[in-house]
């Protein structure tokens, strides 16, 4: 069964979201931003969550994920900020460019 | 009653947690916490052992239960290896981190809490759950990268592995909420079902499958998503490496197998010219080249390991590869490898420790040089270690490779040619897996280079004894284990 | 006595040497010297004793016996043994056993080899006297001997193999004996090789004739000699007759053995060993092994004229190429050698006529006259104290100095010139009578150039001959000694040391041996009187028993006594005569009394050079032969380290090791690149998605084919079944014709075929398609059978096929077609489509031809996301026929069981 | 002795002296000595009454089964018959040789020495009396790693080349046996219903050709770099040249017995059709090893690196027997297996004598050694004329047996009308044979001393000669009555090739899968699939069944 009208423009958007997400991660090399970027893929997950649970609603579980999502983001920028934090501390920058001691 | 056996390890697991932060709190440091936390794995595996042993039937469990965590054996084996793999990197952890003055106690409940998480994953039989467990697991990994603030190197690692790490989640949150959206479900079986049925938008399942294929492909850190293992594994204190190498690559392969079979199981995804079966096949043969002619150039010991561990990756994917057509024989063949390669890995992983000399985190070739002349038992655990990772008669690493191999040739057509890069790659990985014992006796150390002097640790000592001990039980009467991981394939598929 | 004692005592023979060998080898080092002495000649004067007695024992039950004479035999015990597959498929055991036999030949050659051998061992004692290695040189000696006697008294081939390469070794211990001297090692080490390449020939001799013949026995394989006369296959190619494959390969082991063209080289090299033993071994008895042999097995080689000619030819050019060379010699032991080959020329010239006992009679008196010439030389070198050999031209006068060596070395001379009635000129005259008949022969058995070529060139040989032994005995002995009062300073620059000024008569222990020999030099001649002049030639007589004869052959047994005094008997005889005649005139005009060589005055330099360097043989060996194997083993002891092993290991690890260091350059360190890569793969993967796959697969069944496209996720499908471009309707479907049906079948029609095509199914397994149009082309021969040819010989133009409306035709131009009932008979044959015919006989090798239609089915895929793949799948079809006519009967309908 | 498990018992004496040795203190460097030869002896006494059965059956004797893996149909199962008897007996007489030589030359690590050559003769017996393909390929991977430590820890200055170089070659040729094996028993269980690794079950398979020829070929590369055969032999030079002289004699003696015995025991029983078809080939390489490894061996500098490739020549002639097909030729090959075991055994021993004695095997550096040392001198003569092939000694009865079994091979199973050609080149090999071997002969005895140092050295040791005298009594024993050895092997030889023959046939005839000369073969094997028209067009047939394959 295709997908009804109104949600495909939810679905866009959210993807549209996770490919600036994506790009964002991809072309910058700043720490930080990239896990704004990240942050930015996972809320676009979200809008589509919550648009397709309108689809199904017979289980709320779209919106459910989506709660669970946003917990588990916040708990991730923590830990990315913690390592983003030594890393400056060590370092006195948050580029990754600067983090490529350990290759080939 | 005794269903709740099969839930009991996650319990123990998460209360032994709590309880260690609390300890830790109010009386920090103390070094017998790694013996509490290994206590506390192990008999969560053996709880895992014991259910497993007595058939426990899950049938009395509540669906509310069920719906969201798989109870089946498959869950408990996996289980097993987690806790068993987590327990020896403990008891690892143990003598390491006394021997390099790390002595903390968040170290021990990061590990009790990522091999929760680790544990959740494998079990996860919904989506949520799922990204749960990733999530749980991934995050107390990375700060157990991260454990030594004063490391660059570990710091570094670090931060690749959780900024790719978290995108790969992203990507694979992503794909479960397009498979959500196309069949309005999240648990797999549902998935599966609507799947099946073929009630559900093409375009959003193909992508959704992509997606989680590429996300779940990154954990187990197969070609092209492997890019992070080398510098995570090298960047790592050793015990974190070794519970990278066993519990995250164990919990990561028990939930592609749901992901691939218990929802795209059906003839339609699973199809071996159109569906992940010839996919998964490619990523297998590159991972298995990639691995084993990357490692060739490798000075670092524990650097050659993790490109082995990538090499191994790419064997199992055989195996998961033609999971849609031997089913048993081929899920069975995965447990199995991932059991026999957790005790390898432990092996080698824990001589380095033993023979790492202190504040040198990567131990190079050089370091080990003469190191088996000068103290042979010692070098013996790794030289155990490296020929059952070899794949090497009689060890548990020859059966596991053995037992991929025949489930590859009974699918036989292409599988044919898959085996015979199998074994020839791997033949290209014995090369770096004897330059170790070349080094270790057949070198003599450059003038002035530092020896490698082994440290004396009982828990180092006690898991190495462990692992070797099934090394080579499980290479000469490999018949319960195989019996074992065949029941649990069997009640997974069931 | 009984038989067994008898075979005890042959046993006997043979061990006693060699025990005798055992414990001087191993102990003798710590032994006393008489001690050794004692056990190394009371062996060997044992076994003589023995032979003597079972030797009489023979003598006297000789004539009552069977044609094949008197025999002593005994088997010791079974060796080994094969199992040769029979022509019937079955196994037949061939044992080898250790069995060792004594008749009229053997007897004879056991008596001279433990003879010769004992006197010779006797004057060892003197000569050996002062040398350091006296017990070795004895326990070699004893060892030749066991291994001489095995040779000569094994009963089969493999046995007298045993010997005939134990001699090869002790000759190669012994010429080799003063090792210190790298020479003479080099001398040792050449003579083996020679003989190894012999011993090549004699081996694969022996497998001819067993598999020919089933047996190793001497006896059954010359029973068996007139089956041999079949043709002899290396691979395909046909080799003359096993009688002279087996011939040939054998006389190549014995031109090693008994030093022939083009193996000779070796023997004058091995005069570098002890003098005794260039008498025993390099003249008396193992060069004259090949001999042996060849008598042994005279019924085979008279079986192949083309083995005796090259045997005849091969003899005389050695007898005469030697003979030129002895002449432009200086050395005593060197003209000796050469003298010796050129001897052993005379016997298989003799051989090779057809003159067997006349060959071995030569052996015979040869042991005696030539043991005792190089014995005299031996003496002369001990009198001048030289070991090495003795220029004749810085000696001289010795007849006054050791009147006794000079005797029996003039007397000897005179055997071995063949002046009448010395031993040598019955002999020679018996070989030289053998040429000329074979010369005169109405029927010859080889050819009668052959012997006239032989004639003539053993009298141009006689005549060299006599004249190289008495230019030797004039320089020796005669005139002054030349060598007196010479200082070891003076000639220090000389390669030679200097000789004893006044050299003295030998002790006792030398010069008996060289009475006795001489003696028999000068009498055994009454062995063999000729039987024209109506004398009775004991010798034939006694030999007729174990050798094959021409006469025999040709007149049956009596006609030795027949013959009368034919113009064979007049020339052979005059020839002898004159050469004897001209050589001992030339050399006492040239060298009576004289000191300088003025026989090489009278020669034109450049040839008496010539022949003063052997005519550059072995530089020529070294040359064409020697040289260029070295270097080519030199090259693949190159090759094997440089290439073998570069194109095995080196290249294959380092291209390993760099790709692991490509490989890793892509992990650069870098967050994005990782992610890049990352990206990179999700690119792949859902392309991989979105592209569909159609994976056409299909078989056919009859007309009807079975289609199976992949199934993917929303994936619809339309076809194709003849490919030409139009969609056939669906089951169902939507607008542009795509529906769900994935898996259709199809029935063809006759119309709907692209193309005929021939299935040729191929004996290993997988079937060839030819693809058939109107213009006639041969089917490839890759395809066709072995048989396939009507008849091997003839043309081998390949069937043609060609398209005929709707059949096609298939031109047998030179090819055998058959169905399972039978040849086809007729030029072409008319195939429809699911006719079936075969190429070759259906018994034999064959093909399988059959006639089908080919077919092309098209399908294309769109996917859900509406990217579209099509993909085309060729089929062979069985559409059944429509012909106008009826198929030919005789022509089976193929099932789809004989083509798929 | 209880003879049901005298195998048992064979490999359990090794086994137990490794564990002994293991928890001995590694100071007592004598007393490590003496244990470990006193196991190998005691081993040595036990492997004689293995040939006290009565061979004559051609089956196997002491057989042991047990199963092992019985999801996989492994077992632990053992045998012996004439073929296997005497390559055991060579195993059980060189490893206690081979360690007694090494006795003064190796002082350092002692005890990982005497350990490595116990699970080494451990591992080599437990290969050869293995009638578990499964457990023969385990017992042959086994044997790679004390070897590789023999020659890597206490080799010459090239060692971790050669040893890694022997290593990989061996096991790239493994592996590949591997795939090969699995696929076998995947086919076996398809045409039986059952798995099964039990190779007197596996021989009664029959295997479409196409597939056969794979299969075959796969195993024929393991056994080919094993014994070695041209062009796969590069590893061995090396391996030799730096392995101690202990490890050169086990590596030529027994080491390379593997390969042939590979293919008697496994390749040629299992695929008789592929190995019709190839064995013509074979022999071709076989031959250009013959001639290829004495010309190479000619121009060697070092007298190790000759012997070596002497090896190459020597196994050549084995395998061109091995492929002739005739019962002769067969059992001839067998006898060279332990001929070459013999000769080029004691050949190794001697060349480490002196090696022990100056620290180089170059040719220029000795010379006129014969004065000096004239038992050496005398030894040495024997072993190089036994290996050359004179009459009288062991040589000769292998090789004349082989080329006879050559010469005579002209039946279509066998070389066809090749046999003859084959013959007459590869008998040139026992001319150059002598070419090379009298070479070392003359560079090392004859001629005048040129080196100082050579004047003083001193002749055998009793422990040399102790260690020689029995190959000594060997060389003349098989020399001059071989009937003691080739009695007990040839019923077993003779009934392999029969088998071979009937095999060959029925496969020939129909070679779809199925199982072949079993009365009870179950019912639902051979799948139907497999065209059974034999007799209208047998390769069509064939055809079929390969592509159902």
């Amino acid at each position: 069964m295709a997908v009804e009208f109104p949600i495909g423009i939810y679905i866009a958007l959210a993807s549209a979201l996770f490919g600036i997400g994506a790009v964002g991660f991809l072309i910058r090399r700043n720490a930080l931003i990239q896990l704004m970027s990240i942050e930015l893929m996972l809320n676009a997950v979200n809008v589509s969550l919550v648009a397709f649970n309108r689809a199904h609603p017979e289980t709320q579980a779209g919106q459910v994920f989506a709660f669970f999502v946003i917990a588990v983001a916040a708990a991730e920028a923590a830990v990315g900020l913690a390592i983003v934090v030594s890393l400056y501390r060590l370092e006195q920058t948050v580029e990754t460019d600067s983090a490529d001691e350990l290759r080939y | 009653m005794n269903e709740w056996l099969l839930l009991a390890p996650l319990g123990i697991l998460a209360l032994t947690g709590l309880g260690i932060m609390l300890v830790d709190a109010f009386a920090p440091g103390r070094a017998e916490l790694a013996s509490v936390t290994t206590t506390a794995l192990l008999m969560a595996g053996l709880i895992s052992v014991v259910a497993l042993v007595a058939g426990v039937q899950p049938d009395q469990m509540p669906a509310t239960v069920r719906a969201f965590l798989a109870v089946d054996h498959a869950g408990l084996f996996s289980d097993v290896v987690i806790c068993g793999g987590a327990a020896l990197s403990t008891l690892l952890a143990g003598g390491y981190l006394e021997e390099h003055h790390l002595e903390r106690g968040e170290y021990y409940v990061l590990v009790i809490f990522s091999t929760l998480g680790a544990m959740i994953l494998a079990r996860a039989s919904d989506v949520i759950t799922l990204f749960i467990g990733l999530e749980t697991m991934s995050l107390g990994v990375y700060c157990m990268i991260a454990y030594r603030r004063t490391s660059t190197r570990a710091t570094e690692g670090a931060l690749k592995y959780f900024l790719l790490g978290s995108f790969a989640a992203a990507i694979l949150l992503f794909g479960t909420a397009l498979l959500y959206g196309a069949t309005g479900h999240t648990e797999l079986v549902e998935i599966g079902r609507v799947l099946a049925a073929g009630g559900a938008d093409a375009r959003l399942v193909l992508l959704a499958l992509a997606l989680i294929v590429v996300g779940l492909a990154f954990k187990v850190s197969a070609v092209p998503f492997h890019m992070w293992t080398p510098d995570a594994y090298e960047g790592a204190p050793t015990p974190t490496t070794t519970f990278m190498a066993v519990a995250v690559k164990t919990a990561g392969f028990a939930i592609m197998l749901r992901v691939l079979i218990t929802a795209f199981g059906d003839p339609i995804s699973a199809n071996p010219s159109t569906g992940w079966p010839p996919l998964i096949a490619g990523i297998a043969v590159i991972t298995m080249i990639y691995g084993n002619v990357a490692g060739l150039a490798q000075t670092s010991v524990k650097r050659m390991l993790a490109y082995s561990s990538i090499a191994h990756a790419g064997y199992i994917l055989v195996a998961v590869a033609v999971s849609y057509a031997a089913r048993e024989q081929a899920v069975a063949s995965v447990l199995y490898y991932l059991m026999a390669y957790t005790v390898s890995n432990v092996l080698a992983f824990g001589s380095l420790i033993l023979l790492g000399s202190y504040r040198k985190e990567s131990v190079s070739y050089e370091d080990l040089a003469g190191a088996g002349r000068r103290h042979p038992l010692a070098a013996l655990p790794l030289v155990l270690g490296v020929l059952s990772l070899m794949g090497f008669p009689p060890t548990a690493g020859f059966f596991a490779k053995y037992y991929v191999l025949t489930t590859a040739l009974s699918v036989g057509g292409g599988m044919v040619w898959v085996a015979i890069i199998l074994v020839l790659s791997s033949a290209l990985g014995a090369y770096y897996y004897l330059k170790v014992i070349v080094y270790l006796f057949m070198k003599e150390p450059q003038a002035g280079a530092p020896r490698a002097v082994p440290m004396r640790s009982g828990y180092v000592a006690f898991a190495l004894v462990l692992a070797g001990y099934f090394v080579i039980k499980m290479g000469v009467t490999p018949e319960p284990y195989l019996r074992m991981a065949v029941d649990a394939a069997q009640s997974f598929l069931s | 006595m009984n038989e067994l004692l008898y075979e005890r005592a042959l046993v006997w023979i043979i061990l006693l040497p060699l025990i005798g060998a055992v414990l001087n080898g191993l102990l003798g080092r710590f032994a006393d010297k008489n001690l050794v002495s004692a056990l190394g000649v009371g062996s060997v004067a044992g076994s003589f004793f023995l032979a003597l007695v079972c030797f009489a024992h023979l003598f006297t039950g000789m004539d009552a016996a069977n044609e094949h004479g008197a025999q002593i035999a005994v088997t010791a015990y079974q060796w080994f043994h094969l199992s040769l597959p029979t022509f019937g498929g079955g196994v037949h055991e061939v044992g080898i056993d250790v069995r060792f036999l004594m008749d009229a030949l053997s007897g004879l050659m056991t008596l001279v080899v433990t003879g010769v051998g004992l006197v010779i061992h006797v004057y060892s004692l003197g000569y050996m006297k002062e040398d350091p290695g006296y017990a070795r040189f004895f326990a070699y000696l004893n060892l030749f001997l066991a291994s001489m006697l095995i040779l000569v008294l094994g009963s089969n081939l493999p046995v007298m193999f045993v010997g005939w390469e134990g001699v090869g070794l002790c000759s190669y211990l012994l010429i080799g004996f003063w090792y210190q001297t790298p020479a003479f090692a080099a001398a040792g080490k050449k003579a083996f090789i020679a003989n190894r390449i012999g011993d090549f020939g004699v081996l694969i001799g022996m497998f001819i004739l067993v598999s020919a013949a089933g047996s190793f026995e001497f006896a059954d394989i010359n029973s068996a000699a007139p089956s041999l006369t079949q043709p002899f296959f290396l691979g395909t190619w046909q080799m003359g007759t096993l009688a002279t494959a087996a011939g040939l390969f054998l006389f190549l082991g014995c031109t090693g053995k008994s030093a022939q063209i083009p193996l000779y080289v070796w023997l004058p090299d091995a005069m570098a060993g002890p003098t005794p033993v260039s008498a025993l071994i390099h003249a008396a008895t193992m060069v004259t092994a090949g001999v042996y042999l060849t008598c042994r097995l005279s019924p085979v080689f008279m079986q192949s004229p083309v083995a005796m000619g090259v045997t005849a030819v091969i003899g005389a050019s050695t007898a005469l190429l030697a003979a030129s060379i002895a002449v432009a010699q200086k050395e005593m032991k060197r003209i000796l050698a050469y003298s010796t080959v050129s001897q052993l020329g005379f016997m298989f010239a003799a051989v090779g006529v057809g003159a067997f006992s006349a060959g071995f009679y030569q052996v015979f008196t040869h042991a005696f006259f030539k043991a005792c010439l190089f014995l005299g030389a031996g003496s002369v070198m001990h009198a001048i104290g030289s070991h090495t050999d003795a220029d004749i031209f810085r000696l001289g006068g010795l007849h006054k100095k050791m009147p006794k060596t000079s005797w029996t070395f003039l007397l000897a001379a005179c055997s071995i010139a063949g002046v009448p009635l010395f031993a040598g000129f019955f002999s020679k005259d018996g070989i030289l009578l053998g040429a000329s008949e074979l010369a005169y022969a109405p029927e010859p058995l080889s050819a009668n150039w052959v012997g006239w070529f032989v004639l003539v060139a053993l009298s141009l040989a006689a005549t060299m001959t006599a004249f190289y032994m008495f230019r030797m005995y004039f320089l020796a002995f005669t005139g002054e000694y030349r060598s007196a009062g010479e200082e070891g300073a003076a000639h220090g620059a000389h390669d030679h040391h200097a000789y004893d000024p006044n050299p003295h008569e030998s002790p006792d222990t030398m010069t008996w041996p060289l009475i006795i020999l001489a003696a028999g030099a000068v009498s055994l001649g009454l062995l063999g009187l000729p039987t024209e002049w109506h004398l009775t030639n004991w010798w034939q007589g006694w030999m007729g028993h174990s050798i094959a004869s021409v006469h025999a052959a040709a007149e049956g047994a009596e006609g030795a006594e027949e013959a009368g005094l034919t113009i064979a008997y007049w020339t052979a005889l005059a020839s002898g005569v004159l050469a004897m005649a001209v050589g001992i005139g030339a050399a006492y005009k040239l060298y009576y009394n004289r000191a300088d060589d003025r026989f090489r005055d009278a020669m034109p330099g450049r040839l008496y050079q010539l022949m003063a360097d052997k005519w550059r043989v072995d530089e020529l060996y070294q040359r064409v032969i020697l040289g260029p194997l070295a270097g080519l083993a030199t090259f693949v002891g190159w090759i094997d380290q440089t290439f073998v092993d570069m194109l095995l290991t080196r290249i294959p690890s380092k291209l390993a090791l760099l790709s692991g260091f490509v490989a890793t350059r892509i992990q650069n360190g870098r967050v994005y690149a990782y992610g890049a890569v990352m990206t990179v793969g999700l690119a792949v993967v859902s392309w991989f998605f979105v592209t569909p796959h159609p994976n056409l697969e299909g078989q056919a069944e009859g007309a009807t084919a079975h289609f199976e496209a992949a199934a993917g996720m929303g994936y619809a499908y339309r076809w194709d079944f003849d490919s030409d471009g139009t969609w056939d309707a669906p089951t169902q479907g939507s607008e542009e014709g795509f529906g769900a049906e994935r898996s259709p079948s199809h029935e063809y029609a006759f119309s709907a075929l692209r193309g005929r095509v021939l299935l040729i199914a191929q004996p290993d397994g997988d079937d060839a398609r030819v693809l058939v149009t109107e213009e006639p082309r041969p089917l490839p021969a890759s395809l066709l059978p072995a048989g396939w040819m009507e008849d091997p010989t003839g043309d081998a133009t390949l069937p043609s096929v060609r398209l005929e409306g709707t059949e096609i035709v298939l031109r047998r131009n030179s090819a055998v077609f058959s169905t399972p009932h039978g040849a086809i008979a007729d030029e072409e044959v008319h195939l429809g489509i699911g006719d079936h015919v075969i190429v070759g006989r259906p018994e034999t090798s064959r093909t399988d031809i059959a006639v089908r239609g080919l077919v092309e089915a098209t399908v294309e895929v769109e996917n859900a996301f509406g990217n579209r793949a099509h993909e085309s799948l060729e089929l062979v079809v069985n559409v059944p026929p429509e012909r106008s006519e009826p198929a030919q009967a005789r022509l089976t309908t193929a099932t789809d069981e004989v083509l798929r | 002795m209880n003879s049901d498990h005298l195998l048992s018992l064979l490999l359990g004496v090794p086994a137990l002296g490794a564990f002994v040795v293991f928890f001995m203190p590694r100071q007592w460097a004598r007393a490590l000595r003496l244990t470990s030869v006193g196991f190998m002896l005691a081993e040595l006494g036990l492997s004689f009454s293995l040939s006290s059965a009565d061979y004559t059956d051609g089956g196997y004797h002491f057989v042991e089964k047990v199963s092992w893996i019985e999801t996989w149909g492994i077992s632990y199962h053992l045998g012996v018959d004439g073929i296997s008897l005497w390559l055991v007996l060579l195993t059980t007489l060189l490893t206690p040789i081979a360690l007694f030589v090494s006795w003064t030359s190796i002082t350092t690590k002692v005890k990982e020495y005497a350990l490595s050559f116990l699970l080494l003769e451990l591992a080599m017996l437990g290969a050869f009396i293995s009638l578990d393909v499964f457990l023969f390929y385990v017992f042959w991977e086994l044997m790679l790693v004390p070897m590789y430590f023999i020659i890597g820890v206490w080799g010459g200055p090239e060692r971790v080349y050669a040893a890694v170089k022997f290593f990989i070659y061996t096991m790239v040729g493994s592996l590949l046996m591997l795939v090969a094996i699995l696929y076998l028993v995947g086919a076996y269980h398809e045409a039986s219903g059952h798995y099964s690794f039990d190779l007197l079950e596996l021989r009664h398979l029959i295997i479409p050709r196409a597939t056969q020829i794979w299969l075959f070929l796969a195993f024929i590369l393991a056994f080919a770099i094993k014994v070695p055969m041209f062009p796969f032999h590069t590893w061995l030079p090396d391996a030799h040249t730096q392995a101690p002289t202990g490890g050169s004699v086990i590596l030529a003696a027994v080491m390379l017995k593997l390969g042939t015995y590979g293919f008697l025991r496994f390749a040629m029983p299992l695929f008789p059709l592929a190995s019709q078809l190839i064995g013509p080939t074979i022999a071709l390489f076989a031959i250009i090893g013959v001639i290829y490894g004495a010309w190479a061996a000619w121009v060697q500098k070092d007298a190790k690196k000759l012997v070596a490739y002497s090896s190459v020549s020597h196994m050549g002639f084995i395998a061109l027997g091995l492929f002739s097909m005739t019962n002769h030729g067969v059992n001839g090959s067998l006898l060279q297996m332990l001929n070459h075991g013999v000769s080029t055994g004691a050949l190794f021993i001697l060349v480490g004598v002196i090696y022990e004695r100056r620290h180089t095997r170059l040719f220029s550096e000795f010379g006129g050694l014969a004065k000096v040392m004239p038992w050496y001198a005398l030894f040495f003569v024997v072993v190089s004329l036994s290996s050359i092939g004179l009459p009288g000694t062991n040589g000769f009865v292998g090789e004349f047996m082989i080329l006879v079994g050559t010469f005579t091979s002209n039946a279509e199973v066998g070389f066809g009308p090749w046999g003859r050609v084959f013959t007459l080149f590869a008998a040139t090999g026992v001319i150059f044979a002598a070419v090379y071997m009298l070479h070392a002969v003359l560079e090392i005895f004859w001629g005048p001393i040129t080196h100082k140092a050579n004047e003083t050295l001193k002749d055998l040791t009793f422990r040399e000669v102790a260690a020689l005298l029995p190959l000594m009594a060997l060389i003349f024993w098989i020399g001059l009555y071989p009937a003691t050895f080739l009695d007990r092997s040839e019923d077993a030889v003779n009934g392999f090739v029969q088998d071979f023959n009937a095999k060959y046939e029925a496969s020939k005839s129909d070679d779809s899968l199925r199982l072949w000369g079993e009365p009870e073969a179950p019912a639902d094997a051979p799948p139907t699939d497999a065209v059974a028209q034999g007799d209208d067009a047998p390769s069509v047939a064939a055809a079929a069944a390969g592509g159902a394959r």
